[in-house]
């Protein structure tokens, strides 16, 4: 009695997890990775307007470190990031809660929130341009109501103009973090919520003390697709300010393309581009590592 | 119908080893339960039968057929999942009829085995609800049924019965066991429920750590279990074990043990001459003696001469209806007494007990294994 | 969470704490609306009206030339054709993408929760890591890539780019919603004789619908609100609807016509507008069905 | 393949590549960034006049920035290798594209154009690598300019002032009167191309070139730079607060209205005056920046890369020649303010701004104060010129001190080179 040999059809359909998911991961490894890659090798070569594969060391990146403009732009990414971050989470959380006060006209106001979500960067930009102008927008008209000293003019202010991406960024992501949350909270177990309100809790503490701390995955989720979001940030500074005053609302997304396609410093944006998949990295590696650590199979 | 063969199946994931050569051989129409805790090892072997998960070594057979490579879908079983696993999406019917229709049934013999398989299973009125609409006693039939439809050669079940509430369990269990007897089909049955696995089985696999400690008949696991970890995996309550001094008397030998009677410890013998175990070696040692709580009984009520009887405190009883268990002091640990009902208003106090030594199973407490 | 009892005495503070609540839903619901209503509102207005009036006036009479203008007369470039043109190229490359990548994201999704073959753990923390490579990074590979593939400058190569950096997202989506479909429901269909993607049609698909209706809607507003792959990939005749859009509003002869700028907008944000608006609801909905679970 | 199809494909292809020349129509894709005001109808005219012999024009405009979303996209083709046939690209890039070996070789259109006889030299050398004709020059733009509405300066009894001393005295009284006195947008090269003027004016032609042309260090850490820098500090005062974002065609917009009495802005800017229907020396007036004689040179031109198909070679050919014609240099330039870049254009047409602008220029070549604008990518390309705006528009938007600034150009400027 032998083992009959695996027909080969058969061992097709065996193998075809691993054929189906196979072009998509080797799309992937080519065109993330085998492009990093690239970038990379790019970082330590003298590129200057095309690429140029003559190697030169860390010598980019002993330069784009001592470039004024990059320590501004990182310097904005680190406080537009976690104010984004921060401000988008609170506002979310905070509109979240609100609406989950059954309401009336729940689905409409839900609505007014979600909307901005649908919106380019470019869009929300050039629209808070418009209002943050101080002659055209709010500023303009507010002190024609009589508020004389109002000021909302952040973008032409070299020291608000980052705090204004900000704002138009939490503007346009804060409907997505409570739609995160809000269906997070629909989703929480009303018998503890009875159970402990059976023991006396008052509302605010059964959120924070029950029902937010159960939401640390919602939480996680929204913290990395904001993430994303902030270090991906380009558009948004393009249409909003410019950069500007001068550059000092840059974020690296915009130095690295101001330097590759503008300045000739390929070398240099690729270095720049390098230091910030670091950094995302840096964020990204231990917290993927922790939630798919807790899922393997038995 | 066909027998199923194991032989010497192993299951590594990396270098885990989860079954470590497991060897079962199973007859034409033969009920086998697999028992064990969770992480024994049981339901990746099952997996294995049905080709959800591949072996490493051994092999299994179908018959006189090797399996190992045979696509599930040609190995002629049909499985019972634990959570039923319904198609959400799909009717009552459909989900019965789905096997046939992937195996290119045409349609109208389809709906002559739905049918049948409904009637059986007196289902035939929830034909066209979707599972979310049915109760879990509902959604287990379908389960039946989806299996049941395929007259598959072997029946494979995975804990079938443990989310249903008590009364129901018993019922579907009834329900399995006429089932059985009625296609005299090979099933083979993976639960931790040791009651089910005694009720059901023509013979119990009794697996730990990726081994099978036992495999025998229900009798032969409850009255003979080869090692502790058995004997105390199946019976509820669970066997006593009393570690206890083997001494020389005039007869042979026997256990020493110090039983609490009238609020004092008294050293007591338990006569091990009924034992077919040869314990001379083992004289001034310890030794694990089990007795199942049924063993330790009113004295009075067990005839037979085998019987030796004293006094022991009880602290607390339970009364089950049927009969009584009481806990006992014997060597500073509990120890459980079944006695009948008619005793059930003592709750406290001393009483005389009988203990039946010839049931008694003794175990060598380092290898922990049967002294036989 | 109102299912709470209260005492009498408690009755005047809960009126109270209604008030707040309804002041803070509608001072937010102000602030998400601000931007979208002197948006609509200037589009509607003359050029007059907009000079001589106030950001926050509303328009004296709804005036829909702008639009009109957006539409199929602005000059972009030197070819004055409006948005139209633009929208359709927009429409061709959106579709096919959004399709693409939310079906490889199903297929993937499904199969490395479902199979879990070996390494499929460290696929999917590889495929996931694409989600946050900054695109500028990869425009000039990209670009050497399409080349060679002679899809440049063509809704193909923009197909293509989408497809591909929309795959992270998608696979994300769908394997954090299938990790919460059990595995007994594919085991018991391979029993039932089913294959790989017999299940995938017959089982996992039919329950995917909240999942998709993410997919689809995330895919969707991030691809047609691209800006930079539509810019450097593209030019004239082929560019999508955000580019050509960035060019109206930069082409000015003279003055800057402020109505027609904003109704470019509008009309480029509407059809992202129409999906969020209509099916937001189940956004939301598919959103407590998987991702967040995860 | 077998033998003979590929004896018939290579028969073909042959056929083909001759008959090509003679019956292929010209096309052309052109990128370009001249969407606003006066430059669109500019390129208008010039498709015209590529329709009207017969040839087919595929516009390419990415607006925006001053040609920064058109950087990209011209890499993205080039590396595709895809590249457009003609590109709107200007001063050291044309050298640089040409290095990378990206661009054709005109050299049978020039002669048989005569180019040579017609061009200054110092156009000459822009367009020109290796003594071939790789770009095609389209204008001369002057940097330097005043555009002053002379009603506002009436208003508080000025005329458009001669000396720096001067231009300060003018704009105190301006703001005393409650106008602005600069009109200015806030975007980075709209910075530097203040900065220039100053630099011309303050520092004189020689160190201009020093220092911006030759990047001499002394120069550039001179005490001459720190009094630029005071003087830009002083510039910024005379702007109003919503600067920051604007387009310079809004800030011009702020001169015809009368909100704002001058802009310092190259010639583009008088496109915007006509397409407004604005008559020089009455409704404004222009004036070069104060200097002694200067003259900060900006010249677009368009590139020819180097493409495959008969067609497109021939397109090329043909844009070239009607690019640099009289015809095309004379409407050209009546829209986009501009002056041609050929010397031999009739100037019947042209506005007394050009006029001047075309004298000034033959004196400067002649004087030796004939400089390339550095804001606008003549006298530096790429990494160095950004170095600059970086310095320049970082002291505008800022409190930095002078001498910071000086500092800062220093090492900015090594690092770049």
């Amino acid at each position: 009695m032998s083992r009959p040999p695996i027909p080969f059809t058969d061992r097709i359909a065996r193998a075809l997890p691993q054929i189906v998911v196979a072009p998509s991961f080797a799309a992937i490894l080519f065109f993330v990775y085998g492009f990093i890659a690239w970038t990379g090798y790019i970082s330590m070569s003298k590129s200057k307007m095309l690429p140029n594969y003559d190697f030169v060391g860390i010598r980019q990146y002993w330069r784009l470190f001592q470039m004024d403009r990059w320590s501004v732009a990182l310097e904005n990414l680190f406080i537009f990031g976690f104010l984004f971050i921060a401000v988008a989470i609170v506002i979310g959380c905070l509109l979240a809660v609100l609406l989950d006060q059954r309401i009336r006209a729940e689905g409409f106001i839900r609505t007014i929130y979600l909307y901005p979500m649908a919106i380019s960067f470019i869009i929300t930009g050039t629209a808070w341009k418009w209002i943050m102008n101080p002659s055209l927008g709010l500023e303009t008209v507010v002190r024609g109501w009589g508020w004389e000293s109002f000021r909302f003019g952040w973008t032409n202010d070299e020291t608000l103009a980052v705090y204004a991406l900000v704002m138009a960024a939490v503007w346009q992501s804060a409907g997505f973090v409570m739609a995160l949350f809000l269906s997070a909270l629909r989703s929480v177990d009303q018998d503890i919520i009875k159970a402990a309100s059976l023991d006396g809790a008052s509302p605010w503490k059964i959120y924070t003390r029950i029902i937010l701390p159960s939401m640390r995955p919602v939480f996680m989720s929204a913290v990395v697709i904001l993430a994303h979001l902030a270090i991906k940030s380009f558009d948004l500074v393009v249409a909003l300010t410019g950069g500007g005053p001068g550059y000092a609302s840059t974020l690296p997304a915009n130095f690295m393309y101001e330097m590759t396609f503008r300045r000739n410093e390929i070398g240099v944006g690729a270095a720049s581009a390098m230091v910030m998949l670091a950094t995302v990295a840096a964020i990204m590696v231990p917290y993927l590592y922790s939630e798919l650590r807790g899922k393997k199979h038995v | 119908m066909a027998s199923l063969t194991i032989k010497n199946a192993v299951k590594r994931y990396g270098n885990v080893e989860v079954l470590k050569g497991v060897d079962i051989d199973l007859e034409d129409g033969e009920f086998l339960v697999l028992l064990g805790a969770s992480g024994c090892g049981k339901s990746t072997l099952l997996n294995m039968i049905a080709g959800l998960e591949s072996v490493t070594e051994g092999e299994i057979m179908i018959g006189d057929r090797v399996i190992n490579d045979v696509h599930p879908k040609d190995r002629d079983i049909a499985m019972v999942f634990q959570s039923y696993a319904l198609y959400p999406n799909m009717s009552v019917g459909k989900n019965i009829s789905f096997g046939l229709e992937m195996r290119g049934v045409p349609k109208k013999e389809r709906d002559q085995a739905v049918q049948e398989v409904a009637k059986m299973l007196q289902m035939d009125h929830l034909l066209d609800r979707k599972p979310s609409q049915l109760s879990g006693g509902q959604r287990q039939r379908v389960a039946m049924g989806r299996a049941l439809v395929r007259r598959p050669e072997v029946f494979l079940f995975d804990e079938p019965l443990s989310n249903l509430d008590a009364k129901l369990r018993l019922e579907m269990r009834t329900e399995i066991k006429r089932l059985h007897k009625r296609l005299n089909a090979t099933m083979v049955y993976v639960t931790h429920d040791q009651i089910e696995a005694l009720t059901l089985a023509d013979r119990i696999a009794i697996l730990k750590d990726g081994e099978v400690q036992q495999l025998g008949t229900p009798a032969e696991i409850y009255d003979r279990p080869v090692n502790m970890f058995v004997a105390g995996l199946v019976g509820s309550p669970p066997m006593n074990f009393i570690e206890a001094t083997v001494v020389r008397t005039d007869s042979g030998y026997a256990a020493e043990v110090m039983v609490r009677a009238a609020g004092a410890d008294q050293t007591v013998l338990l006569d091990l001459d009924a034992q077919a175990a040869d314990v001379s070696d083992r004289v001034g040692r310890k030794i694990i003696v089990g007795l199942r709580p049924e063993a330790i009984t009113q004295a009075g009520q067990k005839a037979g001469g085998d019987a030796q009887s004293f006094p022991s405190d009880i602290d607390v009883t339970e009364a089950t209806g049927a009969d009584t268990l009481c806990v006992l002091h014997w060597n500073g640990k509990e120890v459980m007494a079944r006695v009948s009902s008619g005793y059930a208003q003592i709750i406290e106090g001393t009483m005389d007990f009988a203990v039946d030594m010839s049931r008694a199973s003794l175990f060598d407490p380092e290898t922990e294994k049967r002294l036989d | 969470m109102s299912d709470h009892t209260y005492s009498p005495a408690q009755g005047q503070s809960v009126l109270w704490m209604r008030l707040l609540l309804w002041a803070l839903l509608i001072l937010f619901a102000i602030w998400f609306l601000l931007p979208a209503y002197v948006v609509v509102g200037t589009s509607l207005k003359d050029l007059e009206e907009i000079r001589g009036g106030s950001l926050l006036a509303l328009p004296h009479e709804l005036n829909f030339s702008a639009w009109k203008h957006a539409w199929n007369e602005a000059c972009i470039g030197v070819r004055c054709t409006g948005l139209e043109p633009y929208f359709w190229n927009s429409v061709f490359m959106a579709l096919p993408a959004v399709f693409i990548s939310t079906l490889l994201g199903a297929l993937t999704g499904y199969a490395l929760t479902k199979f879990q073959f070996r390494g499929a753990n460290m696929i999917f923390a590889l495929i996931l890591f694409g989600c946050f490579v900054p695109f500028q990074v990869v425009i000039l590979p990209m670009a050497q890539t399409l080349g060679r593939l002679g899809i440049t400058n063509t809704v193909y190569g923009l197909i293509l780019v989408h497809s591909v950096y929309g795959l992270a997202f998608t696979t994300l989506f769908f394997r954090n919603y299938y990790v919460t479909i059990p595995d007994e429901l594919v085991r018991a269909a391979t029993i039932d004789g089913a294959g790989f993607f017999t299940i995938f049609r017959r089982i996992i698909l039919p329950l995917s619908p909240p999942i998709i209706v993410v997919s689809v809607i995330w895919q969707f507003t991030q691809i047609w609100n691209d800006f930079l792959f539509g810019a450097s990939f593209t030019t004239g005749g082929a560019q999508p609807i955000t580019v050509a859009m960035n060019n109206l509003v930069n082409t000015t002869t003279g003055v800057k016509q402020y109505n027609v700028d904003m109704a470019a907008a509008l009309i480029t944000a509407a059809p992202t507008l129409f999906v969020y608006i209509v099916a937001g609801r189940y956004f939301v909905r598919g959103l407590t069905a998987g991702s967040v679970k995860g | 393949m077998t033998y003979f199809s590929k004896a018939l494909v290579s028969a073909v292809a042959l056929t083909v590549a001759m008959a090509a020349p003679a019956k292929a129509d010209p096309k052309a894709e052109v990128l370009h960034y001249w969407t606003s005001g006066g430059e669109a109808k500019a390129v208008k005219a010039l498709q015209e006049a590529f329709a009207a012999r017969g040839g087919e024009w595929i516009d390419a405009p990415v607006a925006g920035g001053g040609g920064d979303a058109q950087a990209a996209v011209l890499r993205a083709r080039v590396l595709a290798g895809d590249p457009p046939a003609a590109v709107q690209i200007k001063g050291p890039n044309i050298q640089e594209w040409a290095e990378a070996g990206a661009l054709a070789d005109l050299s049978d259109v020039a002669e048989a154009q005569n180019w040579d006889a017609v061009l200054p030299q110092t156009i000459q050398d822009i367009v020109k690598y290796e003594g071939n004709y790789v770009a095609v020059p389209v204008n001369v733009h002057r940097v330097d300019w005043i555009w002053a509405n002379p009603e506002v300066l009436a208003k508080v009894g000025a005329d458009v002032p001669t000396t720096w001393d001067e231009f300060n005295a003018t704009a105190d009284k301006l703001l005393a009167a409650g106008i602005i006195p600069l009109a200015h947008g806030g975007q980075p090269w709209q910075d530097a191309t203040v900065f220039e003027t100053v630099v011309l004016g303050i520092g004189g032609v020689d160190f201009y070139r020093k220092a911006l042309v030759d990047l001499d260090m002394d120069a550039l850490g001179s005490d001459t730079m720190v009094a630029v820098f005071d003087q830009m500090r002083k510039m910024r005062g005379y702007v109003d607060p919503d600067f920051p974002g604007r387009d310079w065609n809004l800030a011009t917009a702020m001169v015809m209205r009368g909100e704002a009495a001058m802009q310092i802005m190259g010639d583009w800017a008088k496109g915007e005056f006509a397409a407004a229907g604005l008559e020089p020396g009455k409704d404004y007036v222009c004036a070069p920046t104060p200097s002694e004689g200067g003259y900060l040179l900006n010249s677009d031109s368009f590139a020819m890369f180097n493409v495959s198909g008969a067609d497109q070679v021939e397109g090329q050919n043909l844009l070239s020649e009607l690019i640099l014609g009289t015809e095309f240099q004379e409407t050209f330039n009546l829209f986009k303010g501009s002056i041609p870049a050929r010397t031999d254009v009739p100037r019947g047409e042209f506005d007394a701004c050009a006029i001047k602008s075309m004298d000034d220029m033959v004196a400067a070549a002649d004087g030796g104060t004939l400089l390339g604008s550095m804001a606008h990518e003549i006298a530096q390309a790429g990494a160095v010129r950004g170095a600059f705006i970086d310095v320049a528009t970082a002291h505008f938007n800022s409190d930095m001190s002078s001498e910071e600034a000086v500092e800062k150009l220093v090492s900015s400027i090594k690092l770049a080179m």
